[in-house]
């Protein structure tokens, strides 16, 4: 089975709900889109569920760039979610 | 045109003395300081915490520094962004603008702020003294700012 | 709220530190300054001479003042004008507001400009070297600005 | 005969062209309004009919406020005349 292998950035309270700031995990096939990636997390354990409970509030980016949860994320070497920006 | 992502405070004369230093084709400047307020939505705040995602935050700075050049004839600009904790009063973010007419000048200052409010990656966390903390949620207006600007 | 006409040369910095100090109510503050170019309408510029009528110039900047706090809910402006010999690259006016929200701090700071431009009773001679000096004519697009104003 | 003492204060072009920043001036009766001073200043001699020959783009303030031609200038004591303003 083909694996990709991808580092995950979590920011605000979605760092804060997940327990860590950054990991390293290796994503089963069938995983195309940001959506299926968060879909993908929440069945990871009651922390994952808490912090992607509310997924439409979700933002992402890949590799240091937004993105929609329709993007692919094949080649993508750092995906991150966070809450809407609140910086300015 | 520079984008500068910093703990320290910063000085916003000292900022734009060194943007117009020596230039005599500069007709306007405008500048935008962020501070922190002591109370919001009725909140009383004793400090805010900005997080960041360190990388992202200054790319996105630049891009959004970069589409206000293509959208109006600037002859410098900066963006300045703090992180860390920060009481009332500080200055959180800084955009200075100069272009040969002040409306350019004020609009791109306008729009690098609306931008940078529902772009750039920061949180806001505020500190309630004995309450504990709040992460500060994204505003609807900030949106609808930043939606004027796309039908241009 | 203040106004002050003055030959000096004036410090930006200084300025928007002394307007906050010791404020925490504060969330915006914008700042214009107009300098003079070395260019203006294709002519070369070596210098500006800025007429003004004492006493009258004073009491218009603090009626348009007045009147951007009636409009907006600042918590602070300052506006600041020069007079006399002025070489490129120098500053001639600097508006500052201050408020809780940035759309009011900005757009208090257009309304002063555009309000001054068309009302503060400043004439410009532009000096051109030996080609003597000019009357600097009134725009029709300063008119236009200060216009939009009108319908609120 | 009543007569109306007043100073008139002159800037920019209308200052050069009349020769003097202000002068004090009695006026004969039947001035009434601004319109009527600068017509009356213009039979003053050649300088003042160059100075206030494009009467349309001359400004005027009474008693340091801004004034449309149509303006009265019963109990003023200083009529300021001026071309558009061109600061900040």
């Amino acid at each position: 089975m083909r694996v990709m292998t991808v580092k995950l950035c979590y920011f605000a309270w979605v760092r804060e709900r997940v327990g860590k700031g950054e990991e390293v995990v290796e994503l089963p096939e069938g995983i195309g889109s940001v959506a299926d990636l968060v879909a993908w997390l929440r069945s990871r354990g009651p922390e994952y569920a808490a912090a992607f409970q509310r997924a439409d509030v979700i933002r992402a980016a890949i590799d240091r760039t937004h993105v929609k949860p329709t993007a692919a994320i094949a080649g993508a070497r750092e995906i991150a979610f966070f809450p809407p920006v609140t910086g300015g | 045109m520079a984008v500068r992502v910093q703990r320290e405070p910063f000085d916003i004369g000292a900022e734009v003395a060194r943007l117009i230093a020596g230039r005599t084709d500069i007709g306007a400047v405008v500048t935008f300081s962020g501070l922190v307020r002591d109370v919001n939505d009725g909140r009383r705040v004793t400090a805010i915490w900005l997080e960041h995602y360190p990388g992202m935050t200054e790319e996105e700075l630049a891009r959004v520094e970069a589409e206000a050049q293509l959208r109006w004839p600037l002859q410098a600009s900066l963006v300045m962004h703090r992180y860390g904790k920060l009481s009332p009063g500080e200055t959180i973010v800084l955009v200075v603008t100069a272009s040969a007419h002040r409306q350019a000048a004020f609009e791109a200052a306008e729009f690098l702020m609306d931008y940078l409010k529902t772009r750039a990656p920061f949180w806001k966390k505020e500190e309630m003294g004995a309450q504990g903390g709040q992460w500060v949620e994204a505003r609807q207006s900030d949106d609808a700012a930043a939606a004027r600007w796309d039908r241009r």
